[in-house]
């Protein structure tokens, strides 16, 4: 029998994820345009994963299979795994990624909502720890042919060091570590930068930040997430920055590249996987800024906001328990 | 006043059968350790002499090499902190090589252990990892046993190589602007016996006279 | 004067739909052929019947009298005979029956004399009794009784009225106000008087301006300090606790009721009612009902008391997709499973659902942890951890999260984007809670008279075997009487030692008894297995022969 | 060798001691363990979890001797809270221990009832009034409905009724999970 | 100075025994299903681990490494600690019976929570002086108390999740683990930055 | 020491009261040394050894041993009887020795072993315990040796790698062939995790099965070794 409430707002998980895939459209047309467009032909290799992989275990579950399906969240999935993986992975890689991100994530835990970790980054952490080379050839912005990108993902010959530059945020970390160059000849040598981020690259940050706008503005995300995760990433960089300018690359480069600003907007805003309440959100944002910026600097992998998200997903259960909005008629009788 | 009394009694007779069982127990290790020793020592001997002559050819030598060695204090050029031996080949009285025990401390997972033998005229004679915690299956191609190419091991490049071939400025890996190969993915761990073996080398070039001259065992 | 108002958290703002059946004037719905007014008009309290079968009564006249601290009295809502005392279904979401005078009207409509009441000239107690005895309870909802509410008439500073209706279709109190605010304003004045408020406010919606202006000429008209104020539509605005934080800005603490903080609330419709009762002397019979939702003719009625649905709701003309009935609002209103369910002093709205304006819920999915819930809770509840805890039968710990302060208001269902029945997880979880403290208080029980009759059993033993022990020393004493002159010696007493020998044998004699006993052997282990079987399967043997 | 005893001998002296000396210093009486467990239990008495009443189960729990799931009056819940208390994992009922019934109280026939007054002796909690050779009632209210005086009857005049439902009693029901039902 | 604030880092996260070194897996298995026995045992097991430490180094220093017994430091160091932790299970068995219920096995068990032994070994083996000892046996145990205490979080959590039958309980706990340990290799080479 | 015992304590260790997959104890070493078939299954055949003499040594002298200090003891006698180990095997073993290198001395600390001689060889006769141990060891065999296989296969696509050293002449198999590129988590410690939380979730399954299959427990124990020789 059906219970009050008897009306609802037309809202629905799929709107809300279609919503977020709508989002992502500006970053993904920048990367089409500015950096590699194979990343088309990632998403879709993705989105058909993510959706068989979805299919076959609800079918193995005894689950209706369709109102899953189409409620897009494996789609977001699949297409943030190959929003942070580099463009030109051959293709199984990708695949791996997503049924790790879709199999071992989010349906062991019993599928959408249930799953404590954020499914993409986990596929990033698990595919940089198991293939560190593969995941850390990124295609320089720009400079590589369709058909070439698409020979790479497909298949075929990898002259990989012809073919890929580093990052960034990977460049500069070689260079301040062991070449023992300035941040600033870094960034000048360098034929791959741009002002800030990597050529090419701050479009797809500008991209997502207007994605993340419209996230905003349909109420899809609260502003928490995005204003704490940029804030701390500014400030504790900033404070280093301005301690040892020469070592330390300024708070625009750390915003604008790697996957900061995806994360500021998509990732840390995952709702499943993250802290929920107004206070806890703050505090979530901010720890994985924090733990970012020193996996960046001084830790082993060239981006850290995978391992420092998955590091936060981990303190989440703590940190809504402490952080619970004090309730109606409360007021007074907590500290 | 009883309670004091059995306490104290309780606690001798616990002593007591921990005494027995600790006394019985260590009695049989300690007959034990002394039974293995020798065989333990000279499973170790021979276990260091497996690993000299896989980096030089046990007959460019004469003497015993185990006992003809130098004490080398912590010792930063060789990565030794607490340090290490060196020893010192001679084939009839005259200096043929010098076998270094070193480390390289910045390996993707810490300290990598090396053996390095360095001839008397300046050429490597080879290099082995005898320990390492780089990422099996990614780093450990260092060690030979673990290189998947069998036939042309990674380390192997080292052998016979000198400054007289390759300027010191390019003992580095290619990556780092050097000659040395490496393999992508893992190239901390190439760095760091490259820069290692360069600096065991550069060593021996400045000491190879007072090594050789240092009476056996003593310290430097 | 323009009060400054303040805020609640969350809210939602559903479609209205009121204009649906605010337009026309309350008209008086027509006698029924039967009326079926059940004794007990809340969950709390059940009258006591005064009436027999047979009997012929008049509009107004006591058929229950209620029971307890929390009961109102009963009265007939038309004049007629009693037909029958019968069980009805109860417009309750459980649809369990109560017991319910039926009657079956004569068509006079017939009153009892009634008379004004003056309250000033009496005590206010006498007062209060009096609105008690009127069956004065709060139509707003809950059906409090009034005279209770009104406590004990000091310490209240404001009085608040309700003239919210902030649930979507309703309308009674939007006619009400428009049609009777003078009466509703006298009503706020003798409740200001009896409550010993310092100030009345009147909270209204401001998406019911016609109500707004009705009441403040009536309240401009009258002599008592009543203020009208607007407050911006959204639901709940009409929660009491959100009304009086709009109102005052006072937040009335968890386990708190509004006394405490010096406010008090009251529906218009119950402030309607006292008018009635004091300058009238008429019980409360009576109330308007909205009729909307999927009928031909929308609208407001008055209804007596004890109207089955069914009848009253030929009013309206239902369309033929009609599906099901809604009692209260779309939002926390319940399903009448049985449409002889009669109307009641709170039944304030029937709505005709049909699948075009009511879907059913698309099927439920996870919840996504969207947050959304906890945005519109209004009493910052977080509704998903809630759920989380209620799914997983956790309820310790739903209510660790602050359960009971959830008002089911169901705004939090209302918006979640995974079509949740949040609420239902809520109730099922409070109702678990209250059962489990139930049982456990049962279980205190059972434990305190358990323990006591081993105790007594234990005692019963002992004094048993005292005496049968006293017995046997007393005739062996006799026996060696002589001899036994110089062994007493050592004692200065021989009755001292009679009575320690007895004891002696007492508890040796217990001991065994107690080792045999299985009641009261407290070893566990498997050497009491049998000893249970044997108690479980064939204690008649056992039992008859052990010392019980 | 000799050192080797010596250290050893050394080490063990000064911590067998210690030991000792603590296990009296720190010896422990009573267990208030055994409270709380039998807190949780139903208070039933009926004896199903193989122990005469639910005081020697809870004892038997606390010493280790009994499982947490062989007290069907006490059902899942029951067992829930006792594996939260103790850290353990929860288990379904033990079947060998009976199922979880709806609660019911006992009723006597009273045109049966020879006044026996066996039932009186066998209820443990004294929910059964009545004087020898009088018909005997049970006061519902009382009634842990733990069946024990239903065996003893020697004209089986005692029969278990399930409670009704009243509006006191009445419970929402789970929400049903038409989407995820099958397992 | 700095580098025994590295020792900490180190030793909590970046080698955390639980993920890195996989030390300890029974009890952070068995004691990590609700957060207040998680706490309780990280705080024994803190306590046990900081204390066998120091002792372990001072056997070591003063009795093994001076007389060449070095083969019996396993057996001393584990003897040690079992008496600490057998002190510490009567001390709470008296002041905390509630908590030891709780604790249950585990507590005799924190002797063969191989941390408990690894610790010091490693910290043998890693040649520390007795500061660093003592800072490298509290980091890990620190280390140890927070894995365990997020683990208890996110398995509370799991409760009411929907995982599929054959994972429930155990196996999915284990896979969260592998997840954190995942998570945990974030942090590699933290420790080491000049 | 029937052979009703016997069975039962070889059901117990092998299958029912596993230790890895049931009673989850000693689980550093089976994660921590299960990189490959070879390292694990060394492993455990050294916990075996020493599993079966403390078992049998304890339950022995188990009526000597006060309450009080019952657990120092224990462990007393496991650490001396592992270095007895440790030192034969390097003594004798050398060879095997340096294949095990530190893990030898964590057989102290593996807690399966201090949990059999309190749970087992502290109650019972000498024969059973150590049947005890030794089927409670080789239940730990065969998963260490299931595990190893899975995660050396998913890290390196080789399997009995290393073996060569304990028996020379043969080599290890490069499955998937030279260029396999190493799923590399297989062999890193998320690896051991999900390996073993896989294989969790796969004995769980088959006892569900088996539990509705038929309500008697099986009476060979043939099955509980079924999926030893499923290993490769
Ligand atoms: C889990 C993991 C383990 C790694 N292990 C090693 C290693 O053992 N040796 C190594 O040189 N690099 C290792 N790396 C890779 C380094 O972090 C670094 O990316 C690489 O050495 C850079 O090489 P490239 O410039 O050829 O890509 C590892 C990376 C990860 C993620
Ligand atoms: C158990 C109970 C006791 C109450 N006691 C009092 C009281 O002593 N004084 C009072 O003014 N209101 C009392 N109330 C009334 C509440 O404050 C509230 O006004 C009433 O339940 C109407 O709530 P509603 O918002 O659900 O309609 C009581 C309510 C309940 C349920
Ligand atoms: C969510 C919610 C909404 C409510 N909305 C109204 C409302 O719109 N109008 C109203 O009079 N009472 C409403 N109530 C009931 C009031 O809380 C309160 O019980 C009532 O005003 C007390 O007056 P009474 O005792 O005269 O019924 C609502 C209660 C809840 C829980
Ligand atoms: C705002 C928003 C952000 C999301 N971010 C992620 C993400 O970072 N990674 C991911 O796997 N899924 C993401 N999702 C999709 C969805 O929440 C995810 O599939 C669930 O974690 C699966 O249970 C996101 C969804 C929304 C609405
Ligand atoms: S609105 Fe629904 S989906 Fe969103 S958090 Fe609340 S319950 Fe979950
Ligand atoms: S029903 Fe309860 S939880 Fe939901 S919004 Fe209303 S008060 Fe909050
Ligand atoms: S089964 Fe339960 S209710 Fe019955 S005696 Fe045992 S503990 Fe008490
Ligand atoms: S009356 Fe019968 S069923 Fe009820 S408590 Fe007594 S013995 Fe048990
Ligand atoms: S804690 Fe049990 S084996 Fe490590």
């Amino acid at each position: 029998m059906i219970h009050s409430p008897y009306i609802r707002k037309p809202a629905s998980v799929q709107s809300v994820m279609l919503a977020v895939l709508l989002a992502l459209l500006p970053g993904v047309t920048a990367y089409v345009v500015q950096v590699a467009s194979v990343v088309v032909v990632n998403l879709l290799i993705a989105t058909v994963t993510a959706l068989a992989a979805e299919a076959l275990i609800l079918m193995l579950r005894k689950r209706p299979v369709a109102p899953a399906l189409s409620d897009l969240s494996a789609v977001v999935t699949a297409w943030l795994v190959v929003l942070c993986f580099p463009p030109i992975l051959p293709w199984w890689v990708t695949v791996l990624g997503v049924l790790i991100a879709i199999v071992a994530v989010k349906h062991l835990y019993g599928g959408l909502g249930q799953n404590p970790f954020n499914p993409a980054m986990v596929a990033y952490c698990a595919m940089i720890v198991a293939f560190p080379s593969l995941m850390s050839q990124w295609p320089p912005a720009g400079q590589i042919d369709f058909q070439t990108q698409l020979d790479l993902v497909l298949g075929g010959a990898r002259q990989l060091d012809a073919i890929t530059g580093a990052t960034a945020l990977d460049a500069m970390r070689t260079g301040l570590r062991t070449s023992g160059a300035s941040v600033e000849s870094v960034l000048q040598q360098s034929g791959t930068f741009g002002a800030v981020g990597g050529r090419g690259w701050e479009w797809l940050a500008l991209g997502y930040f207007a994605g993340g706008l419209f996230l905003l503005a349909r109420r899809i995300i609260t502003w928490h997430m995005p204003v704490a995760f940029i804030a701390t990433l500014a400030v504790v960089s900033g404070i280093f920055w301005l301690a040892e300018p020469a070592r330390f690359a300024p708070p625009l480069f750390h915003l604008a590249s790697g996957g900061a600003m995806l994360a500021a907007f998509f990732i840390v805003t995952d709702p499943v996987s993250g802290a929920t309440t107004p206070r806890g959100k703050l505090i979530f944002a901010a720890g994985i800024a924090v733990i970012a910026y020193l996996i960046r600097v001084f830790g082993a992998f060239p981006e850290g906001i995978a391992f420092a998200v998955l590091l936060m997903n981990l303190c989440v259960p703590l940190i809504d328990m402490k952080t619970q909005p004090v309730v109606f008629g409360h007021r007074g009788s907590r500290p | 006043m009883s309670d004091r009394y059995t306490a104290t009694r309780t606690s001798l007779r616990t002593a007591g059968i921990m005494i027995v069982f600790t006394l019985a127990f260590t009695a049989m290790m300690s007959q034990m350790y002394r039974t293995t020793r020798p065989a333990i020592e000279a499973s170790e001997q021979e276990q260091k002499m497996r690993l000299i002559n896989d980096v030089l050819p046990p007959g460019s030598y004469d003497n015993t090499l185990l006992e003809d060695f130098v004490a080398a204090g912590p010792t930063p050029e060789l990565g030794l902190d607490r340090g290490g031996r060196i020893y010192r080949a001679r084939r009839a009285g005259v200096p043929a090589a010098l076998v270094f025990e070193a480390a390289a401390p910045d390996g993707y997972g810490g300290k990598i252990q090396l053996v390095v033998a360095v001839g008397a005229d300046g050429r490597l004679g080879g290099v082995r990892v005898t320990a390492h915690k780089e990422t099996p299956g990614l780093g450990d191609y260092i060690d030979p046993r673990k290189d998947r190419n069998k036939t042309q091991p990674w380390i192997g490049q080292f052998a016979g190589m000198s400054f007289a071939e390759v300027a010191p400025v390019q003992w580095k890996v290619k990556r780092d602007g050097g000659i040395f190969a490496y393999r992508i993915g893992a190239t901390i761990s190439a760095r760091a016996v490259t820069n290692a073996t360069g600096r065991v080398l550069e060593y021996a070039a400045e000491h190879r006279d007072a090594l050789f001259a240092a009476s056996t065992g003593s310290a430097i | 004067m323009i009060a400054r108002l303040f805020n609640f958290h969350g809210g939602v703002k559903p479609d209205s739909h009121k204009n649906e059946s605010s337009s026309l004037p309350i008209a008086a719905a027509p006698l029924p052929p039967r009326l079926t007014i059940p004794l007990r008009q809340s969950v709390r309290s059940a009258a006591r019947c005064l009436v027999a079968p047979g009997q012929r009564v008049r509009k107004g006249e006591r058929i229950g009298a209620g029971e307890g601290p929390l009961g109102t009295d009963v009265h007939a809502s038309t004049s007629g005979t009693v037909v029958g005392i019968a069980p009805c279904a109860m417009a309750h979401a459980s649809g369990l029956d109560t017991l319910a005078v039926v009657i079956e009207p004569d068509g006079k409509d017939e009153w009892i004399e009634r008379r004004a009441f003056d309250h000033r000239a009496v005590s206010r107690e006498a007062a209060l009794r009096y609105l008690s005895t009127c069956g004065i309870v709060g139509m707003g909802g809950a059906g409090f009784p009034t005279h209770i509410k009104l406590g004990n008439g000091h310490g209240i500073e404001t009085l608040i009225i309700n003239g919210a209706e902030c649930e979507p279709w309703i309308t009674c109190d939007d006619r009400l106000m428009r049609e009777r605010a003078a009466e509703i304003v006298s009503g706020a004045a003798i409740l200001h008087e009896l409550i010993g408020a310092r100030r009345t406010l009147v909270g209204i919606e401001d998406n019911k301006p016609e109500a707004i202006r009705a009441m403040r000429e009536a309240a401009a008209d009258f002599p008592a300090p009543v203020e009208i104020i607007a407050i911006p539509t959204r639901y709940p605005a009409g929660g009491e606790k959100q009304l009086i934080r709009v109102l005052t800005g006072i937040e009335i603490a968890h386990g708190k009721l509004g006394t405490e903080f010096g406010v008090q609330c009251f529906n218009v419709g119950t402030a309607h009612a006292v008018h009635r009762a004091i300058h009238h002397g008429e019980p409360l019979v009576s109330r308007v009902v909205t009729l909307t939702g999927n009928v031909s003719h929308p609208g407001n009625y008055e209804v007596l008391v004890g109207t089955p649905v069914e009848t009253l709701l030929a009013l309206a003309t239902p369309k033929p997709d009609t599906d099901r009935y809604l009692m209260g609002g779309p939002m926390m209103g319940i399903t009448i499973a049985d449409l002889s369910v009669p109307i009641g002093k709170t039944s304030n709205c029937i709505i005709a659902a049909s699948p075009a304006l009511f879907p059913p819920p698309p099927p439920e999915l996870p919840c996504i942890r969207c947050g959304a819930c906890a945005r519109a809770c209004p009493a910052d509840l977080q509704p998903f951890e809630l759920y989380w805890f209620s799914r997983a039968k956790n309820v310790g710990k739903a209510q660790e999260y602050h359960l009971f302060d959830c008002i089911e208001c169901g705004s939090c269902a209302f918006v979640c984007p995974s079509h949740i029945p949040l609420v239902d997880y809520f109730r099922f979880s409070k109702s678990e809670i209250w059962a489990r403290e139930r049982e456990l208080k049962a279980s205190d029980q059972a434990r305190e008279r358990f323990e006591f009759r081993n105790y007594r059993q234990e005692r019963e033993k002992e004094e048993k075997a005292a005496k049968l022990a006293a017995k046997a020393a007393e005739t062996r004493a006799k026996l060696s009487g002589s001899a036994a002159g110089t062994d007493a010696a050592a004692g200065d007493d021989p009755k001292k030692v009679l009575i320690a020998a007895a004891l002696a044998r007492a508890k040796q004699q217990a001991g065994t008894t107690e080792s045999a006993n299985t009641a009261t052997s407290h070893a566990g282990g498997p050497g009491t297995q049998p000893d249970i079987a044997s108690r479980r399967e064939q204690p008649h043997l056992h039992d008859s022969d052990a010392t019980f | 060798m000799l050192t080797a005893l010596l250290v050893m001998t050394g080490i063990a002296i000064v911590l067998g001691a210690a030991l000792g000396y603590a296990s009296i210093r720190f010896k422990v009486e009573g267990n208030p363990l055994v409270e709380k467990i039998d807190a949780i239990l139903p208070q039933t008495q009926c004896g199903q979890c193989g122990y005469p009443g639910c005081k020697p189960y809870a004892e038997a729990i606390s010493n280790g001797e009994a499982d947490i799931n062989q007290c069907p009056p006490g059902g899942e819940e029951g067992i829930r809270k006792l594996a939260d208390l103790l850290g353990r994992e929860f288990k379904p009922l033990s079947e060998e221990h009976g199922e979880e019934k709806p609660k019911s109280v006992a009723r006597i026939d009273e045109q049966l009832c020879i006044g026996c007054t066996l039932c009186i002796q066998a209820c443990p909690v004294d929910a059964i009034v009545g004087a020898a050779k009088h018909m005997h009632t049970v006061v519902p209210a009382l009634c842990t409905g733990c069946e024990l005086c239903v065996a003893p009857c020697p004209v089986d005049c005692i029969a278990m009724t399930p409670l009704p439902e009243t509006l006191e009693t009445w419970k929402w029901k789970y929400p049903v999970f038409d989407l995820r039902s099958a397992a | 100075m700095s580098s025994y604030i590295f020792v900490v880092i180190g030793a909590v996260l970046v080698n955390n025994v639980v993920f890195v070194r996989i030390l300890g897996l029974c009890p952070f298995m068995g004691v990590s299903k609700k957060l207040e026995t998680a706490i309780g045992m990280g705080a024994a097991t803190t306590f046990v681990l900081t204390l066998g430490s120091g002792t372990s180094y001072l056997i070591d220093h003063y009795l093994l490494q001076p007389y060449d017994l070095a083969y019996l430091r396993t057996l001393s160091f584990i003897v040690v600690i079992a008496a600490i932790v057998q002190l510490t299970e009567l001390v709470i068995q008296k002041t905390s019976p509630l908590l030891h219920q709780v604790l249950g096995i585990y507590l005799p068990l924190i002797t063969t929570n191989c941390a408990v032994l690894g610790v010091p070994l490693l910290s043998v083996a890693l040649d520390y002086n007795l500061l660093e000892s003592l800072l490298f046996g509290f980091g890990s145990s620190i280390g140890f108390t927070l894995a365990l205490i997020l683990f208890a979080g996110i398995r509370e959590r799991l409760d009411g999740a929907d995982v599929p039958a054959p994972f429930k309980g155990t196996a999915i706990a284990m896979i969260t683990a592998g997840f954190m340990s995942l998570a945990f290799m974030g942090f590699a080479g933290l420790d080491r930055f000049q | 020491m029937n052979l009703q015992t016997f069975r039962e304590n070889a059901w117990n260790g092998l299958w029912k009261q596993n230790t890895g997959l049931v009673q989850l104890l000693g689980l550093c070493p089976i994660l921590a040394v299960s990189t490959s078939v070879v390292n694990a299954v060394s492993l455990g055949l050294a916990t075996v050894v020493v599993m079966a003499v403390s078992n049998f040594a304890v339950a022995s002298l188990r009526n000597f041993i006060p309450y009080e200090i019952r657990i120092p003891v224990f462990i007393l006698i496991i650490a001396a009887l592992t270095t007895v180990v440790d030192l034969a095997f390097n003594a004798y073993l050398h060879d095997l020795y340096l294949v095990l290198g530190i893990f030898i001395p964590l057989i102290v600390t593996n807690c399966i072993v201090l949990a059999r001689v309190e749970a087992y060889a502290a109650k019972n006769d000498p024969v059973s315990s150590t049947v005890d141990g030794i089927m409670m060891g080789l239940g730990l065999v065969w998963l260490l040796g299931v595990l190893g296989g899975i995660r050396e296969l998913v890290g390196s696509g080789t399997l009995f790698s290393g073996i060569e050293m304990l028996i020379p002449g043969l080599s290890p198999l490069a499955v998937f062939g030279d260029d396999y590129p190493g799923f590399l988590i297989g062999v890193l410690p998320p690896g051991a995790f999900f390996t073993l939380g896989c294989l969790i979730a796969l004995s769980n399954r088959i006892r569900m099965r088996a539990a509705v299959g038929k309500p008697a427990r099986p009476a060979s124990d043939s099955e509980g070794a079924a999926p030893a020789s499923a290993a490769p």
